[in-house]
């Protein structure tokens, strides 16, 4: 089976390494690809219809919107799937917990807790910083999301988890992360009810007193937010039910 | 020599200096050595970014690639810490050499 | 490695990098001003220190003193280093300049906060987990003998 | 509100599904309440949808997010999704066979993932979200998210079971995942030739600048055909698919037998047709020549070895796998017939892969099992419930009036005029193992037959068991009326096959495929 598996890796390889000889040159400006319309658009026009700086964020919040709006789906997914599968329920959770063989629980570390202590607020104030300056730089909701989540992980390896779940539960992660879609699809469904199609954030103007681009620029911020919520709670409640086998208690 | 050179010296140097680290990754001989060498290396890819940015001129997006990874570098390897530290299997009582397989020492030597 | 190694070694690169010197012509000047002359000295001395770090890491015998170069000389030098391209990127004094100082100082201390603690962790989890130190009388062939290999 | 019912088909989904997550640890049962309602309005913005799309003179509704339309902006800026006649088809049978599902899934959900319902119908809803998405999408990078969105659901809700269910789906997650991997790749590639990710982009691009030879081109076919082949269970990668639909909950295997895998067929023509071409696809020699003989394979196998099982879910698990080997079939025969029935081969068989899963769902819940032994008196004791199950049976062998009659008719005439010889005989041995399988069944349901032939009792039929065993015991409505509304959509979409065929025509009619014999 491991010959198979590698004599099909061998053959994909090839395959794609033949298949790259006919890429087009580098900065060919008659290859289809450059020639396209759709980078050009990109390129030239995406301070004109949004007024963001920073282009790739304008083609993930904006012009590909839908695709972030499922991809932060697949997020929320992920968490709802782990906690749907690990989650102890009824007579299981009673059943007592399963003891590895002559486990130690392991005890706060003096050193670990104090630097810990001193880190976290500067990590979610990083975090929030990230996640606002995703319009000129790179940074957005998935990576302040990320940075948050950790900062809440990071409580719960220094103590343990009951200590960091005092300060966000699993049942609130899943109310925030479900809230985070709905601040997304949220947006995207008040555009389409103020006329235009889903996700078309110019339409906001008619209800903020900005022009069309700048509601485009707005939106995006509110998008943002939205994604950070979802990934900041996935995080913590996956790495709470992973640790503990779905007990959320004691953790790792 | 001019700051360019040095910045490509720099970062190459870097590269290089890695390989240590990796060599004592691959082979342990136990998984702590493993994770420190995991934890220099991720510390040396932070600083790397930086160099990078200097190269490339833009210092000011790498600088916060380069926190963001300093930063998952350090609860990554607490998070390891912790894991190997609840999941012993005996009291440390009496010291005992483990995760050592015999064969690859003897391979090893 | 020798300056003028380092030199042809660059020169093997200019090639491939010139698409880089264009981008960078804001924060690179050609010129040398003292500041610069500073800052590469300083990541120099932090790039002796982490030659020092890697070679602990691949020669000692045992986890601990691995443990003991990794943490002194990692966490030196990338502080030297950072420091000194702060400095490199300092040299025309311009607000942005001063900010990605200020960023770049916000790493140092970052790495200087977190790289001893996760080493102390780690260090700790090995102690607990009953990984052995090498002594004087003890077996020190085989550890030796994975090193050299 | 007409103008945005294709954004409604996925956004009543979606939105029950983030209130299922809101609501379902304090109120869980407000879940089934949500997920039913929220599909009856997915299944209104889906009619209305198709009733547009025949109200066109293109045949065609697109519908721009954020407003990026290609009259004002290049075409593929933002993502279009459009709806031609076989992409709201199959949307429409991705919603209806759902909400039937969701009706059905009450009991058995309350049942078999104890207060769990909260994470079952937000992943199940969201499953429907991405499963009609893939139908409508013009875009081949949104295509790939939303297979992801589909594929990460299915896992979650396959794994929600027992332990083993929770081990089957490992298997899957593996396979999924490469399978996902090779469509990226092989869209990556495209994107790098093309310089776009719209559909009709990528179709127009390859016409203008000749890029049928190109090797990039070619392998990212191979890539994308590959990826789609290991998704949909086709025969060599078909190993995940019997134990995860074998040990699923019954809802979520009442959900994904049926859509899944015909929603990948679906993705494997829209790539032929209308993303890379009619002659891009099929004039690539070796390829068209080696596709019908797995085909071939494929089938064989997969009824053998559905001869081979004990268990009736586990049949029906394999028989899918077979009638995988029959769609894809009916698309590389690569004949205007062929592909007819291959379009209406993917209605047809969700309709009764439906029927039969529910039939089968009702039957564990009565007799907590599947196996054949299980069977005996059950239709003296549910005739409704095993009435709605055999119409399903019947379409699967092929017997008029049902649509599986049909929609076999189309393919065999396809494979007769591509002059596909192994191509029928396959269609037929399969059949007959079907009237095999079926008829075994029949006997086993109306007699008091075990599975060592024995009888019990000394009469004929199931008169001869005691009354203990008989006795009417029809099953709960809630999980009764879906089925027999499915066994009915089976009779009926045989009856007037003639109006969804006039559909699939105008849609196919564009595309010059070849009508007659001889290639």
């Amino acid at each position: 089976m491991k010959k198979i598996a590698l004599a099909v890796t061998v053959l994909t390889g090839i395959l794609l390494l033949y298949a790259a000889q006919d890429f087009p040159a580098w900065g060919d400006l008659q290859s289809p690809a450059s020639a396209s319309p759709v980078s050009k658009h990109f390129i030239a026009d995406t301070g004109v219809d949004t007024e963001v700086p920073n282009m790739v964020t304008a083609v993930l919040a904006d012009y590909r919107g839908f695709d972030t709006m499922f991809e932060t789906v697949v997020i929320f997914i992920a968490g709802i799937a782990i906690i749907g599968i690990l989650r102890r329920t009824g007579a299981d959770a009673d059943a007592p917990a399963l003891k590895r063989e002559n486990e130690i629980a392991a005890e706060p570390d003096l050193i670990v807790t104090n630097t810990v202590r001193l880190l976290v607020p500067v990590i979610q104030l990083f975090a929030f910083y990230v996640l606002a300056h995703g319009h000129v730089s790179p940074g957005g909701g998935f990576q302040g999301g990320v940075i948050m989540g950790a900062s809440f992980i990071l409580v719960a390896l220094a103590w343990d988890l009951p200590k960091a779940m005092d300060r966000l539960s699993v049942d609130r992660a899943v109310m925030l992360a479900g809230v985070g879609i709905l601040i997304y699809a949220g947006i995207g469904l008040f555009s389409m009810l103020l006329g235009g199609e889903f996700l078309d954030y110019a339409e906001l103007s008619h209800v903020l007193p900005v022009s069309r681009e700048m509601a485009r620029y707005h939106a995006m911020l509110g998008v943002e937010i939205g994604v950070a919520f979802t990934v900041t709670a996935v995080m913590f409640a996956i790495y709470a039910n992973l640790s503990t086998r779905g007990r959320l208690e004691g953790g790792l | 020599m001019t700051v360019e050179g040095f910045t490509v010296f720099a970062g190459a140097a870097l590269f290089v200096l890695m390989l240590p680290a990796l060599y004592r990754v691959a082979v342990g001989p136990t998984s702590f050595d493993r994770l420190v060498a995991v934890n220099v290396i991720g510390t040396k890819t932070a600083v790397l970014l930086v160099v990078i940015g200097t190269l490339f001129g833009r210092l000011d997006m790498f600088v916060d690639f380069a926190l963001a990874y300093a930063l998952l570098n350090f609860v990554a390897s607490l998070a390891v810490a912790r894991y190997l530290n609840r999941t012993r299997s005996m009291p440390a009582k009496k010291p005992a050499k483990r995760r050592t397989p015999r064969k690859k020492k003897a391979r090893a030597s | 490695m020798s300056m003028d190694v380092a030199d042809s070694f660059v020169g093997g690169f200019s090639l491939d990098l010139g698409f880089l010197a264009e981008a960078s012509v804001e924060t690179i000047h050609s010129g040398l001003s003292a500041l610069d002359v500073c800052g590469m000295i300083l990541a120099s001395v932090g790039l002796v220190f982490f030659l020092g770090a890697a070679v602990g890491l691949y020669r000692f015998p045992d986890f601990y003193t691995r443990m003991h170069a990794a943490g002194k000389g990692d966490t030196l030098s990338s502080l030297l280093i950072l420091l000194g391209f702060g400095l490199i990127t300092l040299d025309d004094f311009s607000m942005v300049g001063w900010l990605l100082v200020v960023k770049l100082l916000a790493i140092v201390l970052f790495i200087m906060l977190t790289s001893p603690t996760s080493t102390h962790a780690l260090m700790r989890a090995g102690f607990e987990d009953g990984v052995e130190p090498v002594t004087k009388g003890s077996s020190s062939k085989n550890t030796k003998k994975e090193g050299e290999s | 509100m007409s103008e945005n019912s294709i954004a409604l088909i996925f956004v009543f989904p979606l939105f029950g599904a983030v209130l299922c997550a809101l609501v379902g640890r304090k109120s869980r049962n407000l879940c089934h309440p949500i997920a039913v309602a929220s599909l009856a309005g997915a299944l209104w913005g889906g009619i209305e949808t198709l009733r547009r799309v025949i109200a066109s003179e293109t045949n065609e509704v697109s519908y721009y997010f954020g407003g990026w339309n290609a009259d004002a902006y290049p075409r593929g800026v933002g993502i279009e999704f459009r709806a031609d006649y076989l992409g709201a088809l199959i949307m429409l049978v991705v919603v209806g066979v759902a909400f039937l599902v969701a009706i059905y899934s009450k009991l058995p959900v309350a049942e078999e993932t104890p207060e769990k319902e909260g994470p079952f119908y937000t992943l199940f809803l969201l499953q429907v979200t991405g499963l009609a998405g893939i139908c409508l999408t013009g875009d081949a990078f949104n295509l790939y998210v939303l297979i992801e969105v589909a594929a990460l659901t299915g896992y979650g809700l396959i794994a929600m079971g027992s332990a083993r269910a929770a081990a089957a789906t490992f298997n899957y997650v593996i396979l999924g995942t490469i399978g996902a991997s090779f469509y990226l790749l092989g869209v990556g590639y495209v994107y790098m030739k093309t310089g776009t990710l719209n559909m009709v982009g990528i179709q127009e691009v390859i016409t203008a600048n000749g890029l049928a030879d190109s090797a990039a081109m070619q392998v990212a076919f191979v890539f994308i055909c590959l990826g789609v082949l290991i998704k949909m269970a086709f025969f060599p990668f078909h190993a995940w698919l019997p134990n995860a639909y074998f040990h699923a909950p019954t809802a979520t295997s009442s959900l994904l037998a049926p859509l899944v895998t015909k929603v990948m067929i679906y993705v494997m023509i829209r790539m032929t047709l209308t993303v890379f071409g009619v002659d891009f696809s099929f004039e690539n020699t070796l390829w068209t020549e080696v596709i019908p003989w797995l085909v071939v394979i494929a089938i064989v196998c997969a009824a053998t070895m559905a001869l081979a099982q004990r268990d009736v879910k586990k049949m029906l698990t394999y028989l899918i796998v077979a009638e995988v080997g029959y769609m894809v079939g009916g698309i590389w025969v690569y004949n205007y017939y062929g592909f007819i029935g291959s379009i209406f081969h993917i209605i047809s068989d969700a309709c009764m892969t439906l029927c039969l899963f529910l039939g089968v769902g009702i039957i564990l819940r009565k007799r907590r099992t599947t196996h054949f032994d299980g069977l005996r008196g059950l239709f003296r004791k549910m005739p409704f419930t095993m009435g709605g199950f055999f119409v399903g049976g019947f379409s699967i062998i092929g017997l008029p009036p049902t649509c599986g009659f049909f929609s076999k008719w189309y393919l065999i005439t396809g494979g007769m005029l591509a002059e596909r010889w192994e191509y029928m005989v396959a269609l037929m041995f399969s059949t007959m193992v079907m009237v095999v399988l079926f008829f075994r069944l029949i006997e086993r349901i109306h007699l008091a037959v075990t599975e060592s032939g024995e009888n019990i009792g000394h009469g004929h039929g199931d008169l001869a068991l005691p009354e203990s065993e008989t006795f009417f015991d029809e099953a709960h409505w809630t999980m009764l009326v879906p089925l027999l509304l499915s066994a009915s959509v089976v009779l009926v979409i045989g009856i007037f096959n003639q109006d969804i065929v006039n559909l699939i025509q105008d849609f196919l009619e564009p595309f010059d495929l070849p009508k007659g014999t001889g290639r």
